[in-house]
Formats: structure tokens, C-alpha cells, sequence
């Protein structure tokens, strides 16, 4: 009966948009604090997301809080895959240096069930009664403030993943606990409108998203940045539709009409595919601006030809040529051998290109525990505050001292049929799918085009530019 | 005598209330607080489904309207007392109530069920609409929760867990004594009897529809109350709660524990909170233990927990069994 | 014996509405069961049919234990109803309505069966009708009708409640006469329930009186017609 | 056609093609509610059950024909175990007591697709034969989506053959004005209850099936189509079937002309709609007062 | 003084007549009977008297003041009570709030939320002395639909009578009685009813006869005779109504539905 319980169905598929996986690093402006190094690695060959060897007694405890059931429970899937990954590795290495002792990563589920109330019970659950001092997550921006509150109340560390809402940060919200590393509906926005403002390509844009807040903020932005890096394009047609919606026909027939050039799109799954699949279907051939409409089942099954031209966004993959030092591809090979064990639900296409863009995620956080040496909320606080830290693909990220965003550059990419995939996947069989179009060229938009927002009420960023990093 | 052993209970009930932080920490605390929030939910549609058979699906709505009461009013104007937001929502939920009265007692049975499962729709659909007035799905969240005043006696910090366990206890725990007098009132007697039978009713010189709107009334009121509460212990409201699921949740709690029975819902609460909580803990199918929970009290226990009881009383002689609903 | 009722009580809630009610009808009989509004004699009829369930009691029908089946089951042993109010299928056709009455979907075509035509040559009327719906036939058309859905069944015997009731008077003798008409050419029996003390007595073998929630008095027509107490006591003002 | 009457003339067919849909799963509920006085709200899921049986025939057998065919009888079928071993010991318990086993019911249909399918999308191809669109006086229009509007005709028109037609239509009929009647005529009415329950879930399969490759498979399929579905039945009255299928189509147009015209508004519209009509008909267009 | 009066009383059910200009007079005091074959009526216009069903013409009048279309609560804050055919009490309420509900509406307590009815002594003790005189005492804390068929009656009647009104309208007090159970609810009703304006359906004539000062016989919607319990019957248009074949009367102005 309930229509919009996903608000939070969230990104469903998740994996599949931003899996740009190893890709080769970019001359780093500024030196950084820490990277992933693929060489001290561990053996992952017993890596199973389905037994993952959890430890317990005296450990470093996080939880990860999601939806593990409902509809969008693939949402938890994904990031206990993301989390055990990472901490698989730690812990076969012998864990991290804290308090003077080296200590295993213990990893909790935290079910959410996209309910505040349920996400209130269970994060306090966790950090009450089985002691967790990181909460990793979540789904919806509702749910992410519950778990920043509750964090905030009893002084862990909370760090939101995936929910890019702006006002989690902002003056009224903002909890010095509270971190986000990903990033935010106007870094979208902004990079899609400085990628068409430079390619001058198209300049008729029609915007369709979900009538929700997220779909009204990507929209916004979208418009903001256009106006900002692209004052010459045109709005020819702006749509919201319910979530979840089973009919896109009238949608796709105005569209048509409308003459547009590009079609910009903040829609998740399983609203994204359909849009997707009913468009093709429909004879409407225009590319897609997209963030999250990557999923590698639905592509491969529309095909090659109805994929191609399709633009996703991504805070993650860089240039090109993909898979250029011995590092990356190790670190590919690595994670694709483990996929092939894989049993189900982790089985499935959606991880197929990897998942090492939020597995990256999770190791900066463990990687500042490291740094830290503490589990100490205030330790963790000074160590992230300001931290850079190099992804596995040479991306590298910055920990915004005064509201806890992250300062990073960004990346569109453009979809190619799998005979011109070699120049993003330089490794045999040089595609990343023989059955869609997927990654070819990636335009790189420099961190400073695409600077998160800054509240200007919020007290302790007085007097400070978006782009100070302390 | 018997006075002296419900005091003595009544005594033993208030010493558990206060020490129940101090046994079982701050968890099961604020498990017990959004039981108790569930509780008063349930209890305020019992009063209209249970006693009265107003067939209201829909009663999310004043939860909403007493969430959103609460969050606004905090959120709007400064200073606003605790107890202050509290009594918005419940004017919200009874506003509501007031405005949607005259429909309601026009109709009845399945066309009233329906009526309320349409306006919740299109109120949930509302509260998703009107993100300046709402939040949209994101909810109004970050509102002050104002220290529990009474100028120059006494000032208590609310965001403390516990000491907001104390206020949710003692404002819910009002809240359930009120209906509790409520249904011991003359006209609680009416509101039965309006369940059993409207017809004599009237002809008994009791006027029903308007008697039915105050039930309604009333219980918006005290949806309101539960709203509110929930709005102040989450520290955001979200359109979600708002939804038709959310209106089917009390209405389980209520079947469950046993309908038109006081306890029923305060049972009815208590099982679906620890089930779900075990569910959760131990399985990760919560929503296959929750529906095959609800197949197998329907089936085995139609009347609920409370009906179960009547019957096992009955086989045994001591009460006689009562006649379905 | 076709029919035998022995001891039957059943009660709506608490109200015990049939108490220790016994009769019986024979092969090719009618029979009436005659009374006052609100004795019983609906209920009687229901209990027999399985419409309502008698608490205790036995009904056999055909030396056939029948009580408490449910209705199909009944009326597949060979009993149809004929009910009060005229409870035909007012969105069906005429035609339709009569073959709700067959069993098992087919008539046989066997010799003595109840056919559309030979229910047509008993109810010219309603062949005249046999296209239109249900619900725009008059009161007596649709009392025909229900005695010819029930006859579809080729029932050994007819359960037939207040077929009289709420028609003008010509129509109550032509009722009247088909009922008699069916059981003098095809030997159903009938088990009649009527107010209508004239007509009951002029079609019935046997009369059973009904009191309150009882059998008051059983016998013949010509022992009732002797007996004016009774009559007085159970019919009369 | 020039473009703008093409673009509405399209938008008309998308209506009639959505309305179609909505009445196959919305003539289901109406036809038990009608009957047997169950509102069952586990209907959607059933929906959302063929489609997921769509998919695994179509990964067993690699024919969509076939498994358009057999993925609606095994929903039928499992709706009838469903009224035979849940809600036939349950009967005359009242409303409160439907619903809530029907909601139950509704969960463990989502649990347990998710057990056995698992969390992803299953995206499901067209059969070859109709893919591609048919281009007709300036007009484009996708061949399935006109199967499907010709598919719902079909099943209409079969359904009222078996309606009107077949004694077990007629069956239907006259048990729906007066099921005892119907019984004291030897005709085992349990039984027929049971069937008729069946073919309300094999008309929700149908739709099921016929919108998979349209749609994603996927969990949670049920909620969106189980709203509309309500919003028709609540509109039209309970057990008209003439009226679902009018609101239904009313509903396809309504959404698609909403969409060209007041696209902020349209998913509001038929909520608004049924809002104005239940305060004026509190028990719909079609449906009559039923007696407290 | 007439204390309840119809003239020209017509109503039509979907264009059936039911009620056939009905002019009936009841005397302050007297002990009415309606009698008639089913269907004549009575109900509706026990209906029409009190409010369930408009009359589509005509006029009641109560105590001389016209009262036509008033809903039931007025009429009985008026002072009329009225039992029903088929038991209409409160199920799942035990004997004594029912009665007590009787009560408290005599009493003009109805929107009181500030005093717990166990608490009124009053209230309590009148509800007892009710219980009383129907001899319920031993059934009081049993719900009203485990009552025995006979007590569940009388609790139907006394409810009637609770409200302690000037005119009672009785609906088959007997109907579905066993003989004993009659007995004794004839007996209460004339013991409680004394002084009392009472009008009664009833089939039984036993019952009627006992009870009834005089009598109305309605037949297809029409009065057909109005007099002492011995002028009805003698009555020969009286008996062909209860032995059928009524040639006269108002046979023809009834159509077929």
C-alpha cells in the first residue's frame, strides 16, 4: 500500500553506476596523507561476503545500518559486500594499531527497514548494547539524519555514504560526528552542466526525475550549474514522476515532442530501468544524463545499440587509459576472481564490474582509524578533518575541516560499444561487457568547478571559502 | 481490601515505570518509550474501531497531523514549551478529525474503511506535495526539543534519553489514563453501546452521529498526542510515517491484542515491538515472521489475545465466551 | 416414507426457534404445514435444506441421513426449495434462470425428466418470457418461475414457502393450480407452507398446525375441518 | 497526422493501454469483492508473483508464449490454495479479519519472492516477434504495447463470454445476487467461491505477465500497482465490473492527458478524483450501499 | 384525549404501497393491539410512528402536537418507547449497562466526560431497582446475548420501558417464545405498564386477547377494523384476512413488486 516507502529504495543498484573501477593515477596536485597501497594487500582468495570470518571480543566495531529487508533490500547487500571486502583484508593482515594493541574489525547489520523509527532503535541498539563506535551508512536522507542524531547523542562516529542531500550538512544538521564522503546533489548538477558547457554539443535539455526531494534538488542543481557553466542552454521540458511509477509512455512521447537533446536524470532503480527500457522501447533514442542508470542486467539487456551515447556522472573513475599500472589490474584481477565464487544474492550482474568505488570508502575510514590509532571519537574527528586520501585508482579525496564535506574532482563518461571500450579497459578482453555499451571516454571536471556547498549560517565555516580545506 | 491490592499494584507499576532506565539501560528504554508511543496509537483507534466500530483506515493521517503540529511548532516559533508542542499535535489530530467529521458519520462499514484508506492516500500524497510545509520524505527534522519548564522551580534538559523517558511516560501514560476514564465515562457507555447497536441507541434518545464524531474526535486527538510524542523522540517527522502501512500498523496491534478491549491494544503493541525486535535480532526475514505472525493469529486466535484468553476462561467455566464482532 | 423430520431444534443465537419439530411426508403426498407469522414454519423448511443448521434432531430423506449437509448437498439428494419473497436471479434471463435448476450443468434425456418445454407447456407465461430478465417479470411470473427452477432439479420432493403470499387473487389460484397440476401428473411430493389457509387446504393430503417454535396438531383435512378449537387456537382471530 | 495530433493521439493509447493493465488486475478485486465480500489486499502481490513466474518460464524455457500462458494459471493456482486453506476457515469472521490475513498473506508473498529471486532487478525482453513499432499515418507506436492493449481485449472479451455465456458465468452471476439461493440448487458453492477466487488471481497474472517485459521484475513491483488497483475498485463501486473497466480507462487517460497538460499535478489527480468522488458516492460510481 | 394519532398516513416502498391512508387514534392509557397477516404493514408503521421511515404523506400527531419525520432521539426525549421484533439490545454488554444506558438517557445524562458512570450512585441504584422488577437480579453481570431467549426479551421490553415513557410501542413482545416464556412476559408487561399508553404488534392471540383493551386489524396497508377484542372477532372481514381468499378489502391496490 505504501508508495513512497523507497524513498529510500534506495539506489537499489547501486553498485552498478559507479563502478569505474581501477583507472590510472592522476598527478596529484597536493601531497597526500595516506593511500591504498594494492601491494600490502592480503590474500583474498577466501574472501565470501556470505561467511564473512567476523571476529568478536576485543574489536574495532562498526556497524553498517541500511534496509536489509523490504523491497530495497539490496541496498544492504551491497554495502555489507562494500564493507566485508575491505575489512576482510584488514583483518588478514592482523587488524589496525589502536590504543596500543592490534585490534580485528568486527562488522555489524544493522537493518533499517527504511523506517526513522526502526533506524532510531537500531543504531541505538548498536552503539549501546553491542558498544559500536562507527556508524556506516545509509539509505535516505531521513534515515541518515537519525543515525547522524544518534551519533551525535552518544559521541560516535557517523559517516554517511550515499545519501547526497545538502541540508544533512548544513547549519541546522550539522553534527561534528557526522561525515560525508561521497557526494552531493549540486557536485551532480554542477559537473554534468560544466561537461555539456565545454562539449557545446547539445543545448536542448529536458529534465525528468522523481517528484521527491532528492528529484527536486538534482533538478534545481542541474539549473543552478547550467546557469553557471552553460548559460546558452535551454530547458525545453522539465517532468517529475511518482515514484515507482509502471507507465512512462506519456513521459517519453512528450519528450519526443519536445525536441530535446539530452534527457537529464536523477531517477534510481527500478524507476531508472524503466525509464530506460520504455524509452528504447518507445523509439526514443537521446541520451541519458544520468547518475544512476548503469545497471549492467538491464543494459546488456537492451543491447549494444540502445546504450550507446548514454552519460552517467561519477566522483570516482578518472582519466583514461584504465588498468595502466601493475597495481590496478592486480587489484581488478583480485576482486573479479572473488566474484566468480560468489554465491547468491552476491552472485548477480550488478557486481559484475567490481565494487571497489565504495569498498574504497570504507578503507579511508579505516584508514583514518589507523592514523588515529584510536577508536576515539575526538581522535577520529582531528585525524579526518583536513585528511586527503588516495583511492586505488589514484583518486584522491578531501576531508572539508569545517562541515565535513568532501572536496574532490569528478567525472562524466560516456558509454561506447564494447569494440571501443579498450581505451578505458586496457586489458584483455578490452571491454568491460560484450553485451552494452559501457565506459569509454571520461571527461575529468577539476575539484575546484565542482566545490561542495558550504552553508554560509553554519557558525564554525565563518569567514571561509568552499575551497579551504582546514 | 481489594482497594488496598489495586493500590498496591498500581504502587509496584509507578516503582517499575521509574526504575525500568536503571535496570535495563538506555536501549530498551527508548524501546519502551516507542512501544509506548505505538500503544497510545493503538489505543486511540481501539476507541473508535474496538468501541465504537467507526471503520477508520486512515488514522495515520492524525498521527501525521499531530507530527507535523509538533515539529512545526517547534521549528516556527522560539521558544515554544515541550508541553506546548505536545498540545499542537493534538489539536492538529482533533482539527482534523473536526474537519473530517461530517463525511465520517455519514457513512459506515466498508464504505467508511474505504473513505479513510482514500483521504490517507491522498494525505500521505499531500505530505510528499508540499516539502515548504512538510519536508516532503525527508521530514521536518533539526526543530529545538525545548527543556521541560516550569518558570523558577524547575528546568529539564529533554534531550537527555532518559529524562525524556520520564516526560514520554508521564505524557503518554496520562494520555492512556484519559481514554482509560473515557471508556468508564456515560459516554463510553454510549460509544459501546453505539458499536452494538446504533439503531437502539437512538431510540434510547442518544443522538449518534454527533456522539460518533466526538469518538472520532477524540481519537484524532489522542493520534494526535502519540504523533507528536513520536515527532519529539525521533527529533524528525517524515512524511513516511504519514503512510496507509502506517495506518494498518495500529489496527494490527489493536487485532492482535484483541479489539474493544482496553488491554488488547497495550498487548497487541508490546507483541509486535518484541516480535519484531527478536525478528530482527535473530533472523533476516522480519517481514516473513511478521506476516506468517499475522496468518497465524487470525487464523488461530480471530479475537485476538485478549479474545484467546475469554475463550480459554470460558472452556475452563470460569467467564462466559463472547459473541465475535 | 420420503421424508422424516424427528426431533429437530435449532436456534438463531439463543432464540430457540424450532423445539423438538417432527413430521413427514410421504411419497406423492402434499403436505402443509399451516400457522401463524412467526411460528416457525420458514425456519422448518430452512432446517430441512440445510439453509440454517439444526442444533439437534435428524432429517432423513430416502432413508437417507441428510441433516446439517450443506444446501447443494441437499438438494442434489433430490429436495429443491422453493422460497418465500421469490428469491429469483434478477440478472438473468428467464431461460437462464431455469437452467440454474439443472444439476450438474446437462438435463438427461431421459424419459419423465424436466425439460425447458415441458416446464413451458406447465407455464405457458413464462415462454412468452423466456428472453427477458428476471427482475422485470410480475410477482406471480416470478413465483412460477422459482417452482420451475426448483422442478429443473427433477426433485422427488418440492419444498415450497408461501408461494401465495403478496399475489392478486387470480394469481393465487393459478399458483394454486400448477402446484396441483405437478403433483397429480409427475407425483412430486410437496411440502407446503402457506397462510393462506383456503389454499393450503384445498392441495394438501395432510396439514400439520404449527405453534409456537411447535407441532400443535397433525392429521387430516377433513380432521381439522372437524376439530374448530384447533382451528380457532392456531389460525383464527 | 502532423506531430501535435500525433503526440495526442499517442498519448490516447498510452491511456488505453494503462487502463487496460490497471482493469485486468482491478476486474480481479472487484470480481472477489462482488462474490465473496473479501477485499484482498494481497492482490497486487499476485500481480507481482506472475511476473516473477514470467521470468523464471521465460529462463526455463526461453519462450515467452509459453510462459505467458502457464506463469498466470500457477498465480491462479495459488490463489485458490490460498482461499481454500486461509480464508475458507475464516469465513463470516468479518471484514477486520479478511484484511488482516490478507495483509499478512501480502508480506509473505513479498518475503518469499525475495527468498527465492533474491533483491535484483530481472529484466525480461520482449518476445523478437514484437519488438520493433508499427508506423501508421505519422504515427509510431510499439507493436507490444499494442499486444497488450489487443491482449486485455482478448481476455475481456473471453471473460465475458464466460460471463454471459457459460453456465458457470451464469453461475457466477446469480451467486453474486444471492449465493444461498444459488447452494439450496445443488450447486456446491464453496467449491465455485474457490474458482472464482482463482480466476480474480489469474486475471492479475495475466496483467502480471503481460506488463513484465514493459517493466523490471522486481520486489516491490506490488505497491504501486496494488494503489491504483484500490483507487479503481474504490471509485467504481465493489463488484462492478462495468465500472472498473469505464474507471480503469478513465484512470489510463486521465494519467496520460495529466501528464501532457498538468505534469505537476498529475499524480495528485486521481488521488484528488477519488477524494470528490467518495464524498459524494461513499460507496463509489457503480457500487451499491450495502446494509449495516 | 388522543395521546398518538396518524392521519392520512401513506408510505410506498419502490412503488408498492404499504401503508394505505391509516388514520389511527390512541387513547391516553388504553392497551392497543395492530394485528394482521404478514405483510400488512404493521412494522412500517411502527416506523413511521417513530421515526425509522418518513411516511410519504400524512401526519402523526403525539400528545396534539405533530411529530412527523422527527428521528428517534427526539421522540424519545419526547416520551415514547419503543421495543423492537427482532431483540435489540446491546451483545457484548452485560444486562445491567444496558439497562443502565436506558437510564442515564432518562435521566438526560449523555455528554458527561467528567464522572465515571460507576461512580453514580444514583444512576446505579435506579438501574437496580429496574433489574429488579423484570427479574433479572440473577443475570445482571451477564452479557445481553448469553441471555436465555425469554430474559433476553424482557431485557428488550424493560429497555423500552426504562426511559420511562408516557407511550410504549411494542414490536411482538412474544415472538419466538416458548409458552412458559409468554406467560411470564405478558405478566410483566401488564405489571409494568401500568397506567401506561401501550401499543403492541402481535400474533399471537393469546397474547392479544389477554392484554389488549381494544384492537386494529391491519390488512395489505389498510385499516380494516378498529373495535373492542370481541367486535374484531365476530368480525367476518377479520376472518377471510386470516384464512385468505379476501375477495373485499384492499386486495387489488397491492401490485406484484
Amino acid at each position: 500500500m505504501k508508495t513512497g516507502k523507497g524513498i529510500l529504495m534506495f539506489f537499489y543498484v547501486f553498485s552498478f553506476f559507479f563502478l569505474l573501477t581501477a583507472m590510472s593515477p592522476i598527478q596529484a596536485t597536493a601531497a597526500v596523507k595516506a593511500k591504498f597501497d594494492v601491494n600490502k594487500m592480503a590474500d583474498m582468495s577466501g574472501f565470501d561476503p556470505n561467511n564473512f570470518p567476523n571476529p568478536t571480543g576485543d574489536t574495532i566495531k562498526i556497524a553498517i545500518v541500511a534496509t536489509f529487508s523490504g523491497p530495497a533490500a539490496a541496498v544492504g547487500e551491497g554495502f555489507w559486500l562494500y564493507a566485508t571486502w575491505a575489512a576482510y583484508d584488514i583483518n588478514k593482515r592482523g587488524g589496525l594499531m589502536v590504543d596500543g594493541k592490534k585490534k580485528l574489525i568486527q562488522l555489524f547489520k544493522a537493518d533499517t527497514m527504511s523506517r526513522p523509527d526502526q533506524a532510531k532503535k537500531i543504531c541505538e541498539q548498536m552503539v549501546l548494547q553491542e558498544g559500536v563506535k562507527f556508524l556506516w551508512g545509509a539509505d535516505g536522507s531521513h534515515i541518515v539524519k537519525i543515525m547522524n542524531q544518534t551519533a551525535n547523542k552518544y559521541k560516535v562516529i557517523a559517516v554517511n555514504m550515499i545519501s547526497l542531500s545538502e541540508d544533512l550538512q548544513d547549519a541546522k544538521n550539522f553534527s561534528p560526528y557526522a561525515f560525508m564522503s561521497w557526494w552531493q546533489t549540486s557536485q551532480v548538477g554542477r559537473s554534468f552542466a560544466y561537461y555539456f558547457g565545454q562539449r557545446k554539443k547539445e543545448k536542448k535539455f529536458y529534465i525528468m526525475c522523481q517528484d521527491y526531494v532528492f528529484g527536486h534538488e538534482m533538478a534545481e542543481n542541474f539549473k543552478k550549474g547550467l546557469k553557471e557553466y552553460y548559460p546558452e542552454a535551454q530547458i525545453v521540458g522539465e517532468d517529475f514522476h511518482k515514484l515507482f511509477a509502471t507507465d512512462y509512455a506519456p513521459y517519453i512521447t512528450k519528450i519526443k515532442a519536445s525536441g530535446a537533446e539530452v534527457i537529464y536524470t536523477g531517477d534510481w532503480d527500478p524507476d531508472a530501468t524503466n525509464l530506460l527500457k520504455q524509452s528504447r522501447a518507445m523509439g526514443l533514442k537521446l541520451p541519458f544524463a544520468h547518475i544512476y542508470m548503469g545497471n549492467p542486467a538491464t543494459l546488456a539487456s537492451l543491447g549494444v545499440e540502445a546504450t550507446t551515447g548514454l552519460l552517467i556522472g561519477s566522483p570516482y573513475s578518472n582519466g583514461n587509459p584504465a588498468f595502466k599500472t601493475p597495481e590496478q589490474i592486480k587489484y581488478h584481477k583480485t576482486m573479479m576472481d572473488a566474484y566468480k565464487r560468489f554465491k547468491p544474492p552476491y552472485n548477480k550482474m550488478d557486481y559484475m564490474l567490481g565494487w571497489d568505488p565504495l569498498a574504497m570508502e570504507f578503507s579511508w575510514l579505516l584508514s583514518v582509524i589507523e592514523r588515529a590509532g584510536s577508536v576515539d571519537a575526538e581522535k577520529i574527528i582531528k585525524t579526518w578533518e583536513g585528511d586527503t586520501y588516495e583511492y586505488v585508482n589514484g583518486h584522491v579525496k578531501t576531508m572539508r575541516a569545517c562541515d565535513h564535506n568532501t572536496i574532490q574532482e569528478t567525472y562524466i563518461l560516456e558509454y561506447v560499444p564494447p569494440d571501443q571500450q579498450r581505451q578505458s579497459f586496457n586489458i584483455p578482453p578490452y571491454h568491460w561487457s560484450d553485451k552494452s555499451a559501457l565506459y569509454g571516454p571520461a571527461f575529468r571536471v577539476p575539484a575546484e568547478k565542482v566545490l561542495p556547498w558550504m552553508d554560509p549560517n553554519l557558525e564554525r565555516c565563518k569567514g571561509k571559502k568552499p575551497s579551504d580545506i582546514n | 481490601m481489594k482497594k488496598a491490592i489495586k493500590w498496591i499494584l498500581w504502587i509496584i507499576l509507578g516503582i517499575g515505570l521509574i526504575l525500568i532506565p536503571k535496570i535495563f539501560g538506555i536501549y530498551y528504554t527508548n524501546f519502551f518509550v516507542s512501544l509506548a508511543i505505538m500503544a497510545v496509537f493503538s489505543q486511540s483507534i481501539n476507541i473508535e474501531l474496538g468501541y465504537t466500530r467507526i471503520l477508520n483506515f486512515g488514522h495515520a493521517m492524525f498521527f501525521g497531523m499531530g507530527g507535523y503540529g509538533a515539529a512545526q511548532a517547534l521549528a516556527l516559533i522560539p521558544g515554544m514549551p515541550i508541553l506546548g508542542a505536545v498540545l499542537c499535535g493534538m489539536l492538529g489530530g482533533g482539527l482534523l478529525a473536526l474537519v473530517l467529521s461530517p463525511l465520517v458519520v455519514r457513512v459506515s462499514g466498508m464504505a467508511c474503511a474505504m473513505l479513510h484508506v482514500a483521504f490517507n492516500a491522498l494525505f500521505f500524497m499531500l505530505a510528499m506535495k508540499l516539502r515548504p510545509l512538510t519536508g516532503g520524505e525527508d521530514g521536518i527534522s533539526g526543530f529545538p526539543i525545548p527543556p521541560f519548564n516550569i518558570p523558577g522551580i524547575i528546568s529539564i534538559d529533554m534531550t537527555n534519553p532518559l529524562n525524556f523517558y520520564y516526560f514520554a511516560v508521564a505524557v503518554l501514560g496520562i494520555s492512556m489514563w484519559l481514554m482509560w476514564y473515557f471508556t468508564k465515562t456515560p459516554f463510553g457507555q454510549i460509544m459501546i453501546g453505539i458499536r452494538d447497536n446504533p439503531k437502539r441507541v437512538n431510540y434510547l434518545g442518544f443522538k449518534v452521529p454527533e456522539s460518533r464524531a466526538l469518538v472520532y474526535i477524540v481519537g484524532g486527538s489522542f493520534a494526535g498526542v502519540s504523533g507528536s510524542m513520536y515527532a519529539l523522540f525521533q527529533n524528525l517527522f517524515s512524511s513516511d510515517a504519514t503512510s496507509g502501512l502506517n495506518s494498518f500498523q495500529p489496527v494490527l496491534m489493536t487485532m492482535v491484542g484483541g479489539i474493544g478491549t482496553f488491554i488488547g491494544p497495550i498487548i497487541g503493541s508490546a507483541f509486535f515491538s518484541v516480535v519484531e525486535e527478536l525478528a530482527r535480532r535473530y533472523t533476516e526475514r522480519v517481514e516473513l515472521v511478521m506476516g506468517l505472525t499475522l496468518i497465524i493469529v487470525i487464523l488461530f486466535a480471530p479475537m485476538g489475545f485478549m479474545g484467546l484468553y475469554r475463550d480459554l476462561k470460558a472452556r475452563w467455566g470460569k467467564a462466559p465466551s463472547l459473541p465475535k464482532i | 416414507m420420503l421424508l422424516e423430520v424427528q426431533n429437530l431444534n435449532t436456534y438463531y443465537v439463543t432464540s430457540h426457534v424450532l423445539q423438538n419439530v417432527s413430521l413427514n411426508v410421504n411419497e406423492g403426498e402434499v403436505v402443509a404445514l399451516l400457522g401463524r407469522n412467526g411460528m416457525g414454519k420458514s425456519t422448518t423448511l430452512k432446517s430441512i435444506m440445510g439453509l440454517v443448521k439444526p442444533k439437534s434432531g435428524t432429517v432423513t430423506f430416502q432413508g437417507k441421513n441428510v441433516t446439517g449437509l450443506p444446501p447443494f448437498r441437499v438438494a442434489k439428494a433430490g429436495i429443491a426449495y422453493v422460497p418465500e419473497e421469490r428469491r429469483i436471479f434478477p440478472q438473468l434471463s428467464v431461460m437462464d434462470n431455469l437452467e440454474m435448476g439443472i444439476k450438474g450443468g446437462k438435463q438427461s434425456t431421459k424419459e419423465g425428466i424436466w425439460t425447458v418445454e415441458r416446464i413451458f407447456n406447465h407455464f405457458p407465461i413464462l415462454k412468452e418470457r423466456a428472453k427477458q430478465q428476471g427482475r422485470y417479470l410480475s410477482g406471480g411470473e416470478q413465483q412460477m418461475l422459482t417452482i420451475g427452477r426448483a422442478l429443473m432439479g427433477n426433485p422427488s420432493l418440492l419444498l415450497v414457502d408461501e408461494p401465495t403470499e403478496g399475489l392478486a387473487p387470480l394469481m393465487v389460484r393459478e399458483v394454486r393450480d400448477i402446484l396441483e397440476n405437478i403433483n397429480k401428473d409427475t407425483g412430486v411430493s410437496i411440502l407446503l407452507v402457506e397462510h393462506n389457509v383456503k389454499v393450503a387446504m384445498s392441495l394438501a393430503n395432510r396439514i400439520y398446525l404449527m405453534g409456537k417454535a411447535h407441532i400443535g396438531f397433525s392429521g387430516s383435512k377433513d380432521e381439522l375441518e372437524a376439530n374448530p378449537e384447533v382451528r380457532a387456537k392456531y389460525l383464527e382471530v | 497526422m502532423d506531430p501535435t495530433t500525433a503526440m495526442y493521439v499517442s498519448q490516447g493509447i498510452h491511456g488505453l493501454a494503462y487502463g487496460m493493465i490497471l482493469f485486468l488486475v482491478a476486474s480481479g478485486v472487484s470480481l472477489i469483492i462482488g462474490m465473496m465480500h473479501i477485499f484482498n489486499l494481497a492482490h497486487a502481490g499476485f500481480f507481482m508473483l506472475s511476473a516473477y513466474f514470467t521470468y523464471q518460464f521465460v529462463a526455463w524455457t526461453g519462450n515467452f508464449w509459453l510462459a505467458l500462458l502457464l506463469a498466470p494459471i500457477a498465480t491462479g493456482f495459488c490463489g485458490m490454495l490460498m482461499e481454500r486453506f486461509l480464508l475458507r476457515p475464516l469465513r463470516g469472521s468479518g471484514v477486520i479479519g479478511d484484511l488482516i490475513l490478507t495483509v499478512g498473506v501480502a508480506l509473505c508473498i513479498d518475503a518469499l519472492v525475495k527468498v527465492i529471486w533474491g533483491t535484483a532487478n530481472k529484466p525480461l525482453s520482449k518476445p523478437p516477434l514484437l519488438q520493433g513499432m508499427v508506423h501508421f499515418a505519422g504515427l509510431d507506436y510499439p507493436y507490444y504495447r499494442l499486444f497488450v492493449i489487443g491482449l486485455a481485449v482478448v481476455v475481456l472479451l473471453i471473460m465475458a463470454l464466460l460471463l454471459y455465456k457459460t453456465r458457470i458465468g451464469k453461475i457466477v452471476r446469480a451467486a453474486v445476487s444471492d449465493n444461498d439461493m444459488v447452494n439450496a440448487l445443488g450447486i456446491n458453492i464453496p467449491l465455485l467461491f474457490t474458482f472464482v477466487f482463482g480466476v480474480g488471481i489469474w486475471l492479475a497474472g495475466v496483467a502480471g505477465a503481460a506488463i513484465a517485459p514493459i517493466l523490471s521484475v522486481f520486489p516491490g513491483l506490488a505497491l504501486q500497482m496494488g494503489m491504483d488497483a484500490f483507487i479503481v475498485v474504490a471509485v467504481a463501486g465493489f463488484g462492478s465490473l462495468r465500472g472498473a473497466f469505464m474507471v480503469s480507462i478513465l484512470f489510463g487517460l486521465m494519467n496520460s492527458y495529466g501528464v501532457q497538460f498538468i505534469s505537476q499535478l498529475a499524480p495528485l489527480s486521481m488521488f484528488i478524483f477519488m477524494a470528490i468522488v467518495m464524498i459524494f458516492f461513499p460507496h463509489g460510481f457503480f457500487g451499491e450501499s450495502e446494509e449495516e | 384525549m388522543n395521546i398518538l394519532e396518524t392521519k392520512g398516513l401513506f408510505h410506498d416502498y419502490s412503488g408498492l404501497e404499504v401503508l394505505f391512508d391509516v388514520n389511527l387514534q390512541i387513547e391516553e392509557g388504553e392497551r392497543h393491539a395492530i394485528i394482521g397477516p404478514n405483510g400488512a404493514g404493521k412494522t412500517t408503521l411502527f416506523n413511521t410512528i417513530t421515526g425509522t421511515c418518513c411516511p410519504s404523506r400524512g401526519k402523526v400527531f403525539f400528545k396534539g402536537k405533530e411529530i412527523t419525520g422527527y428521528p428517534p432521539y427526539k421522540l424519545t426525549r419526547l416520551g415514547m418507547g419503543r421495543s423492537f421484533q427482532l431483540t435489540s439490545t446491546f451483545d457484548r454488554l452485560v444486562t445491567f449497562q444496558n439497562v443502565r444506558l436506558a437510564v442515564l438517557s432518562k435521566r438526560g445524562i449523555r455528554f458527561n466526560l467528567f464522572k465515571k458512570v460507576d461512580k453514580m450512585t444514583d444512576v446505579n441504584l435506579e438501574t437496580l431497582e429496574i433489574i429488579k422488577r423484570i427479574n433479572l437480579d440473577q443475570e445482571i453481570l451477564v452479557p445481553a446475548s448469553l441471555l436465555s431467549y425469554g430474559k433476553h426479551r424482557s431485557l428488550e421490553i424493560s429497555m423500552a420501558l426504562a426511559t420511562n415513557p408516557d407511550l410504549i410501542l411494542l414490536d411482538e413482545p412474544t415472538a419466538g417464545m416458548s409458552r412458559d416464556e409468554t406467560h411470564t412476559a405478558v405478566e410483566m408487561i401488564k405489571r409494568l405498564t401500568a397506567g401506561k399508553t401501550v401499543v403492541v404488534i402481535e400474533h399471537d392471540m393469546d397474547v392479544v386477547f389477554s392484554l389488549a383493551d381494544r384492537i386494529t386489524v391491519l390488512h395489505y396497508g389498510k385499516i380494516l377494523a378498529t373495535g373492542a377484542p370481541d367486535e374484531i372477532r365476530n368480525n367476518q372481514a377479520v376472518k377471510d384476512a386470516y384464512l385468505g381468499e379476501s375477495e373485499n378489502g384492499g386486495i387489488t391496490t397491492r401490485h406484484s413488486a
